[in-house]
């Protein structure tokens, strides 16, 4: 809806920001440190990481907004994806590991594994790796799906259970025995593709790809959500039965879609991994997945943009408040959140675009606009 | 025959020592005390040597040794401090003024268990049956022939029919270890054992088919067949009662969701909250009472829960009007409220009581366990499962059987046609969120009884409540009951198989599974009218 | 006596009602006449309280209640059945009308014997839930529950919609019996003309958010209202 | 009960193969029986209205055919297809389109959205994922607007119509799908008598192509159809006819006319 | 304004781990008091940054970069959890920080920016199975833990180590819980089944956090005595048993290298000041507090002896370092940056407190590289030049892949 407003050349302008401001802060990165202009580390390293969940944000943003799919298991997916991406940089790290083993990783080693299991295996090739950052959380998602769209699962019933998929999947590689690493995760990386990962130019290069990642993928949510299929997805969200009786197979619909935001996930995760340096089983937790549909909802749901844009300033409120308030700042972030609900029922983006619209919106169907209703009598 | 020789000596000597006392000789208690001043295996033998003495002293030494309150000075006399912290000579019972400063005698383990013996010797006759009881119990735990005749001396004399049946247990497993025992006997004792049944006389019978040959080991392995089969019986329907008191937990945490989410749609993430101050409210009044009424400790709890429902009730009506209320009609975003409003709360309390645990006591008639065939319940368990199926009936009679129930139902389902229908919308809503937050905090007070009362109590419970309320059926009160058991059941039946770990991930495999079977839960509301 | 004057009402900025002005007096049905979409529902709404009012006065009884909130105006005898049912869909029959109760004090709260013999169907239907019963039943069950409340005011949008012509007869005998025998007041929105022609005592015709048309029945000349509701 | 072969009820010569078949549909909902033995024959091109008491089954026959509910027992073919086995969207590509008693639109969308999404056209992902909205689509959505009579809404969200507009709107709808089997449940229903006119207009005129089972109460319009009637009671067949025929059956007039 | 020496503080004070955390984060502000009291170091006062990870472990690293480069601090005490550490790591070696890591950890590990002041797994776990086995006669063991890397590696040296003193397979019964497990009838149950087949039988407990209390709940409702089945935990210290009632709980174990009941003289006076600090008199002492304590003041040895904050200096001359321990011994910093504690076995009293019964003779050099896991038993560790590295193999004389670069 105001993705729709922005029309083609907003939406390829907004799509521009992401990749301009990476390719600037990246390249700004590499300036001296001396230099006037020059960003530190740590800020190319933290922009990274906003921009990732800003891409897990989009395929929450993509399902829930767009689709109805309250999914509350999209963490699971990101994980995935960034568990495919550290087993090739942990195969990366080679002999260099602690124990200089060649072909185990470290926490193998110690805990006398002798041989690699077989899920491992390939991940030594990158193309392979990268092949598998798409397909395991898409596989996942794929069956998952089918098994749940086909049997109609919907609503609070869906999101209990992705859910519990992900709590399940958290406690599955808590254990050591599963070979990845247990609670500590994969850790260590040196390097992606023969490049030092603790190098500026490195790290400036993850951060690139981040953003251009996100612009894609940015550009084909919208084409999905702009075109005759994205009405479709909004009947869907809207009406799915009605979808039904006019000849649409709706299971189709959502099976698509929700393989394909998890694909995007999981490349989200995979791109922030290597730049936060360690995945484990944590990011599996429950409140990791709700806290993606947090960033959508404060940003505003069903506008893509605002998925972004809300994954990037409850980020940043974070990032700021745990440094400057550490021993209040739970007030402030769960304050935020009251007050965004209260007083922004469209997000922060509804706020600057919607706001004209909005207001001459009437009631019921400004309701509508922010949330279905569960009760049959709204 | 030593033993058998010192054991009657004991006998001789216990005797007149519980008939009055005697005095033993100074030397020899003064022998025995020395040894408290050494280290642990010193300690150990001066226990024995003192209780030989069978001096009236040596039980109160021994009692003040176990609680800690045994004192020792630099010259070896001994001092117990009372309760009031006041010293006394140990040996004279007098007020004392200690030459220098004194030490503690330090115990551990092993002098615990040395003074627990020596004192089931001194206490085989005493008049108390509960310690009677004790005695044959440590005994029979560790039996010992040279007690033989002291025990059948006692055997002889005892009159309360379950200490009888002890020390016959006790005498039967000495009987079974003494290679001299006719064979007659024997058998008559692996009988004996064979009727206790339980896990103990397993491992003598154990011993004693291993040992022995012929009849003796056939009667043995016989019995130890039946125990087997009885212990195996027992051991599934002790799992049966683990997973229901696992399910009667997560009905309680669950079920204050099942209205505020259930009943009203309000996707609550802070119910675990709630949770919370139910159980942070138990810890007040505890310490309350522990500062200024400790005698009421026992009925602290039934204190709390009153005060627990309203702080928690109190807590949701001013949620539901301070924010909920803006928010009907957009389900979701209750998601993202709630879960703002949990962390604040968590913080308010983590700055208001701490981050580390607090504690809350079981009153007494909520420790301790009692044994039903083979079966062992402990009582805080037990009375959760009470409470839990209270809780839910009382729920129950509320919304199926009250104007205030109709009302609930009617308000979430078309809140305006409610209103046009005359019913105050505002105020059935702040109650129906009150009492389901009520409930959520009257549940605290019972969790607070078998969990840490920390910041972080209501999240370890929020992901399992709503599993119990959508595997139930949202809506339905009795979904949630038999969704909570199930899922207790379920999760206590995989736990000895696959453990902890991986007994928890196939129950949720299993939830998911089902969830595809039945897209709405156990009990579904059929019909047109969900569909609509 | 219902009195509302020029009453406005608008969605967002979509002026939906302006200046209506209508009276309705006791014991006396009056109906609304208009085509789709004109703004009839929309009055309705307006009297029950279900949409604020932007404009005018909603005088109930000498009071105005325009600033009251729905349940109050329902405790002042205004019963609403609503365009599309709106029953509990999860309520059984029973419960559904049991909600009717809110507005009654203690010893009056039992459903009125007469409901049934209107609406046979709901009697042999009770515990069947609200949501579960065919279009026309729900109909029935909506106008049974304004009965309940024993109203002053009764608001009907539409209530013959979906019912199969043989109750419709018998809701006509009953709306007019009981408008006549007692004092309450009735607004009638209808669109099949020949049944609010019979019925009404007064009426009024609505178009574009505005009442075109209104007088007593037998005084207005039905080709000229048949003209008014006709594109 | 009513099993007995159905397809000389309506006098069809034998060769002719029924569009639509019902024989012998039996569904129950915790042991009440709302259709009990229902049987019912369509020919391809023919206009049936069908009456019948509140409750008589007439919607839950709808149902049946478009694969909301499944029967316990009896047969459902639509031409060679068999209907129990099929779900709703199947149903819908065979060429079945239905509107609601309770007028059910996708409110989120424009007006003129709606019936964009219900023009006939390859439903699958894959082509919708590419489909461009052609000049020729946008005509056919305008024209039927304005058959609705809901051109001056068309930029409006369906959510924001008036009860009688959602019934027009969709009606649209059913109009955009191009069916081949129309099932329209109660359209004159709020309507003013003028419009209901129209209604029975409108329905004339698209069976000249197509063939249209109506529900409805009001028997101005009813007769004004003029095509055979059946009316149901209790979930099965009560009587069939000219709806002089069946109006004048006493037991219609008994359970659904009233004296 | 004058210029100040930044420490960084990186501990949880919000999520699952500010339970434990919020009192380090405490200790450390107070010492850094006391220290400013005392007129700073290098003439500086000490100025303490303190940030909050929230128990998130990617925000631990993202923590640690904005301590070191923003913030600039020149040292930072911090982290809990392994996990935390292993998400820091990375970020303290390419940014040349120091970390002060205060608890008992796997080991397994060593870095040249990282000094652990907690227990390694051989200053822990084998003296107090080592007690266990001499003191009570204990012939059958229980390893209870919870499901993570610290229980499985401890579980995995404890049972080499019992195998090679002679303890049969079958008397050993391994069992892990999840995170905050806290249904343990089950568990109880079991153990109480395995401790009754006739041989004297103890738990070692590496259960985590949260769990512990439900369990100890349990033990004493299903009646398990320790004089019957004694329980030795390795993460249950005065702080956890707080939110207890321990009366039930009587003669269960711990080890530690530090008990808040330590009769000495500088642990009364760092009782009196905490006290004083934290305005609450009934505030309790432990050994995470204690590993701060003596890591801080090694440090401000360190940079007194380097005459700067300058990393490698504090780095090089932090090694060889002596500090005067709660306990009345002198805790030394080794070549592999752990360090040398004396080893307490307690038990459990009525109020809450511990009791030792039995400590080390002398102090335990902390060993990162266990000598009962094949994989590590030849490396050693030794930060000093010329070797400098953190993980030597003797057996080839190689230093092995580094975790520094
Ligand atoms: N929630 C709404 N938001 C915006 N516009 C609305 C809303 N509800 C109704 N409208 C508009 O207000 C006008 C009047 O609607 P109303 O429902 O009052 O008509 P009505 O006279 O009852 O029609 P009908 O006979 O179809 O029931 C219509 O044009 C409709 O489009
Ligand atoms: N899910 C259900 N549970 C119980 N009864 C049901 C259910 N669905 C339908 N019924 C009953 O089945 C009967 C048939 O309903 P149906 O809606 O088909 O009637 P109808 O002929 O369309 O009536 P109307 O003219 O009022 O629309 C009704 O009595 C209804 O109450
Ligand atoms: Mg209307
Ligand atoms: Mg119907």
């Amino acid at each position: 809806m105001i993705s729709a407003r922005l029309g083609l050349y907003g939406s390829l302008l907004v799509a521009a920001v992401p990749l301009a401001l990476t390719i600037a802060v990246g390249l700004l990165s590499l300036l001296p440190a001396d230099s006037a202009l020059h960003v530190p580390g740590y800020v190319v390293t933290l922009l990274g990481k906003y921009l990732a969940y800003a891409l897990l944000a989009l395929s929450v943003d993509l399902v829930w907004g767009y689709v109805g799919i309250l999914s509350l298991g999209h963490g699971a997916f990101f994980a995935l994806g960034g568990y495919a991406m550290g087993m090739y940089l942990m195969r990366q790290i080679g002999t260099r590991g602690v124990y200089g083993d060649p072909v185990l990783p470290d926490f193998m080693v110690f805990l006398n594994w002798q041989e690699l299991p077989w899920y491992w295996y390939g991940f030594d090739h990158f193309a392979f790796a990268a092949l598998m950052i798409v397909l395991v959380p898409g596989a996942l998602a794929f069956v998952f799906g089918y098994l749940a769209f086909r049997s109609r699962v919907s609503g609070v019933y869906l999101s209990i259970i992705t859910q519990a998929l992900t709590f399940a999947l958290m406690l599955a590689f808590f254990r050591n025995d599963m070979g990845f690493g247990g609670n500590n995760g994969l850790t260590d990386f040196k390097d992606l593709l023969g490049a030092n990962l603790q190098a500026g130019s490195t790290k400036a290069g993850l951060l690139i790809a981040t953003g251009a990642f996100l612009s894609f993928f940015f550009l084909v949510c919208r084409h999905l959500t702009q075109s005759r299929f994205g009405k479709v997805l909004i009947a869907i969200r809207d009406a799915e039965s009605r979808t039904r009786f006019l000849g649409y197979r709706v299971e189709r619909y959502k099976l698509l879609v929700f393989t394909f935001s998890a694909m995007m996930a999981g490349i989200g995760g995979a791109l922030y991994v290597p730049q936060i340096g360690i995945i484990n089983p944590s990011e599996f937790e429950p409140a990791n997945s709700i806290e993606a549909v947090i960033w959508v909802a404060v940003g505003g749901r069903g506008t893509l943009v605002g998925s972004m844009v809300g994954a990037v300033i409850v980020n940043f409120a974070k990032t700021v408040l745990t440094g400057t308030f550490p021993e209040i700042w739970l007030f402030v972030l769960g304050g935020l959140f009251i007050f965004v609900t209260l007083f922004m029922p469209r997000g922060i983006v509804g706020l600057f675009t919607g706001l004209r619209t909005w207001r001459s919106q009437p009631a019921k169907v400004r309701k509508q606009l922010t949330g279905r209703a569960l009760e049959a009598g709204e | 025959m030593r033993r058998w020789v010192s054991g009657l000596l004991l006998l001789c000597a216990i005797l007149p020592a519980l008939a009055g006392g005697r005095l033993a000789r100074a030397d020899e208690i003064d022998d025995a005390i020395a040894g408290f001043a050494g280290n642990f295996a010193e300690v150990e033998q001066a226990i024995g040597a003192l209780a030989a003495t069978d001096d009236a002293v040596a039980p109160k030494i021994l009692e003040a040794l176990a609680d800690g309150r045994l004192r020792i000075g630099p010259d070896h006399s001994l001092y117990i401090e009372d309760a009031k912290g006041a010293l006394v000579e140990a040996r004279t019972g007098a007020a004392a003024d200690p030459p220098g400063k004194l030490k503690p005698v330090k115990v551990n383990n092993r002098v615990r268990r040395a003074v627990e013996a020596a004192m089931g010797q001194l206490t085989l006759l005493s008049p108390d049956p509960g310690q009677r009881m004790n005695a044959a119990d440590t005994l029979f735990r560790s039996p010992d022939p040279g007690r033989l005749p002291a025990l059948e001396q006692a055997l002889a004399e005892e009159t309360d029919a379950r200490v009888k049946a002890l020390l016959e247990q006790a005498r039967a497993a000495i009987l079974l270890m003494v290679p001299e025992t006719p064979d007659a006997d024997k058998i008559a004792a692996v009988e004996t054992l064979a009727a206790r049944g339980d896990q103990a006389a397993r491992v003598l019978l154990g011993t004693a088919a291993e040992k022995s040959s012929g009849e003796i080991a056939a009667a043995a392995n016989a019995a130890l067949k039946s125990i087997d089969r009885e212990l195996a019986f027992w051991s599934g329907v002790q799992s049966v009662y683990y997973g229901l008191s696992l399910g009667s937990v997560l009905l309680l945490a669950a079920i204050g969701l099942a209205i505020t989410f259930g009943v009203m749609g309000v996707i609550n993430m802070a119910h675990g909250e709630m949770v919370m101050l139910g159980a942070y409210t138990t810890f007040v009044v505890q310490d309350l009472i522990r500062n200024a009424a400790p005698g009421l400790f026992d009925y602290s709890l039934l204190i709390a829960l009153p005060l627990a429902f309203l702080v928690a009730g109190a807590a949701g009506v001013a949620i539901e009007r301070g924010i909920i209320r803006f928010l009907y009609g957009r389900p979701l975003e209750t998601l993202l409220a709630t879960f703002g409003l949990s962390l604040v709360l968590q913080q308010a309390v983590r700055s208001v009581f701490g981050p580390s645990n607090r504690e809350v006591g079981n009153p007494s008639w909520m420790s301790g366990a009692v044994d039903v065939g083979g079966l062992v319940l402990t009582y805080n368990r037990l009375w959760i499962i009470v409470f839990s199926m209270m809780v839910f009936a009382l729920l129950i009679l509320l919304l199926r059987k009250t104007a205030l129930g109709l009302q609930m139902r009617a308000v979430t389902q078309n809140r305006r046609m409610a209103a046009s229908m005359g019913i105050r919308t505002d105020a059935v809503d702040s109650l129906t969120f009150g009492l389901g937050s009520g409930v959520a905090g009257v549940a605290g007070v019972a969790l607070s009884q078998i969990e840490n009362v920390s910041p972080n109590l209501g999240q370890s419970y929020i992901i399992d409540s709503f599993m119990v309320v959508v595997f139930g059926g949202v809506g339905n009160l009795w979904g949630t009951l038999v969704g909570a058991v199930s899922l207790g059941i379920a999760n206590k039946l995989l736990e000895p198989v696959a453990g902890a770990v991986l007994g928890k991930i196939a129950v949720l495999i299993l939830l998911v599974l089902f969830i595809q079977r039945r897209p709405r839960g156990l009990f579904p509301i059929k019909g047109r009218a969900v569909e609509t | 006596m219902l009195m509302l004057e020029r009453i406005g009402l608008r969605y967002g900025a979509a002026a939906v009602l302006k200046g209506v002005s209508l009276e309705a007096e006791i014991g006396k049905i009056t109906c609304l006449l208009g085509r789709n979409g004109v703004g009839k529902t929309s009055l309705l709404r307006a009297i029950v309280g279900h949409h604020p009012i932007a404009d005018g006065k909603i005088i109930w009884q000498a009071k105005d209640i325009g600033g009251l909130k729905p349940f109050e105006r329902a405790r002042l005898g205004i019963a609403y059945v609503p365009q599309g049912r709106e029953i509990f869909p999860l309520l059984t029959v029973q419960e559904n009308l049991e909600t009717g109760f809110a507005v009654l004090p203690r010893g009056q709260r039992r459903v009125p014997a007469e409901i049934f013999d209107l609406f046979p169907v709901l009697a042999t239907m009770l515990r069947r839930r609200g949501g579960d019963l065919s279009g026309g039943q729900q109909q029935q069950l909506a106008l049974a529950r304004a009965l309940v409340m024993r109203p002053k005011l009764l608001l009907l949008d539409e209530p013959t919609e979906g019912i199969q012509p043989s109750i419709i007869k018998n809701i006509g005998r009953v709306i007019s019996l009981i408008s006549r025998s007692g004092d309450m007041t009735i607004l009638l929105v209808e669109q099949y003309f020949d049944f609010a022609r019979e019925l009404a005592d007064r009426i009024a015709v609505m178009d574009r958010g505005e009442i075109v048309l209104q007088g007593a029945a037998s005084s207005l000349d039905s080709a000229e209202i048949r003209r008014r509701i006709t594109v | 009960m009513n099993a007995a072969p159905v397809a000389t009820i309506g006098g069809t010569p034998e060769s002719m193969q029924p569009l639509l078949y019902l024989d012998g549909i039996s569904v129950s909902f915790d042991g009440f029986k709302a259709l009990n033995g229902l049987s019912l024959v369509l020919d391809p091109g023919e206009m049936r209205a069908v009456i019948g008491p509140n409750g008589a089954g007439k919607t839950t026959m709808m149902d049946v055919i478009t694969g909301k509910t499944r029967p316990d027992s009896g047969k459902a073919m639509f031409r060679e297809a068999d209907l129990t086995q099929l779900d709703e969207a199947e149903i819908a590509a065979l060429g079945i389109g239905r509107k609601f008693q309770k007028p059910t639109v996708f409110e989120m969308h424009s007006v003129f959205d709606n019936l964009l999404l219900a023009l006939k056209a390859d439903r699958r992902p894959s082509r919708v994922l590419f489909a461009s909205t052609r000049a020729i689509e946008r005509e056919r959505a305008d024209g039927i607007l304005e058959m609705v009579r809901l051109t001056g809404m068309r930029g409006r969200m369906a959510g924001e119509l008036s009860h009688g507009q959602k019934q027009w709107l969709e009606i649209g709808i059913l109009l955009a799908q191009e069916p081949e089997l129309l099932l329209v449940d109660e359209p004159a229903a709020g309507m003013t008598d003028a419009e209901t006119e129209q209604t029975t207009e409108l329905l004339r005129r698209i069976n000249e192509t197509r063939s249209v089972i109506v529900v409805e109460h009001d028997m101005t319009f009813v007769r004004a159809l003029a095509v055979k009637v059946t009316v149901l009671h209790e979930g099965s067949v009560l009587a069939e006819g000219s709806l002089e025929h069946v109006s004048n059956d006493p037991r219609v007039i008994e359970v659904y006319l009233g004296r | 304004a004058e210029e100040t020496i930044k420490v960084g503080i990186l501990h949880s004070l919000s999520g699952t781990m500010a339970i434990s955390e919020t009192t380090l984060k405490d200790v450390m502000l107070m010492l850094i008091d006391e220290q400013n009291k005392k007129g700073g170091l290098l003439g500086k006062k000490l100025e303490a940054v303190v940030v909050d990870p929230a128990s998130d472990w990617p925000l631990f690293a993202e923590k640690a970069k904005q301590l070191l480069e923003v913030d600039k601090v020149a040292a930072v005490f911090g982290c809990w959890t392994s996990v935390s550490r292993k998400s820091v790591l990375p970020v303290f070696e390419q940014n040349n920080g120091i970390l002060f890591y205060p608890v008992q950890y796997e080991g397994e590990e060593s870095s040249r920016n990282v000094f652990y002041t907690g227990a390694a797994p051989n200053q822990q776990a084998i003296p107090a199975v080592d007690y266990l086995m001499n003191e009570e006669g204990v012939e059958r063991w229980v390893l209870e833990g919870t499901d993570y890397v610290y229980p499985r590696t401890t579980n995995k040296i404890l049972e080499a180590y019992l195998k090679a003193k002679g303890v049969a397979a079958e008397d050993i019964m391994i069992n892990y819980t999840p995170f905050g497990f806290s249904d343990w009838q089950t568990e109880v149950a079991a153990i109480k089944k395995f401790g009754s087949a006739g041989k004297k039988t103890a738990v070692v407990s590496t259960i985590n956090g949260d769990a512990n209390v439900p369990f100890y709940k349990e033990l004493g409702n299903q009646g398990i005595k320790a004089t019957d089945i004694p329980v030795v935990a390795f993460s249950v210290g005065e702080e956890e048993l707080a939110g207890l009632d321990t009366a039930p709980l009587v003669g269960h174990l711990a080890a530690w290298n530090y008990f808040m009941s330590a009769d000495t003289p500088e642990n009364a006076e760092f009782i009196a000041k905490w006290h004083a600090f934290i305005k609450n008199e009934k505030r309790v002492t432990n050994d995470p507090m204690e590993a701060h304590y003596i890591g801080f003041n090694m440090w401000v040895k360190a940079v007194e002896a380097a005459g700067t904050t300058e990393t490698d200096a504090v780095i090089d001359s932090m090694v060889g370092v002596a500090v005067p321990n709660l306990s009345g011994g002198y805790s030394a910093m080794l070549p592999n940056h752990h360090i040398t504690k004396p080893v307490l076995i307690g038990e459990i009293q009525g109020d809450g407190q511990f009791n030792t019964v039995w400590e080390t003779s002398g102090l335990v050099p902390g060993d990162e590289w266990s000598d009962y896991l094949e994989g590590s038993k030849d490396l050693i560790s030794d930060w000093r030049a010329p070797l400098s590295c953190g993980n030597f193999n003797a057996a080839t004389g190689k230093c092995m892949g580094t975790v520094t670069q």
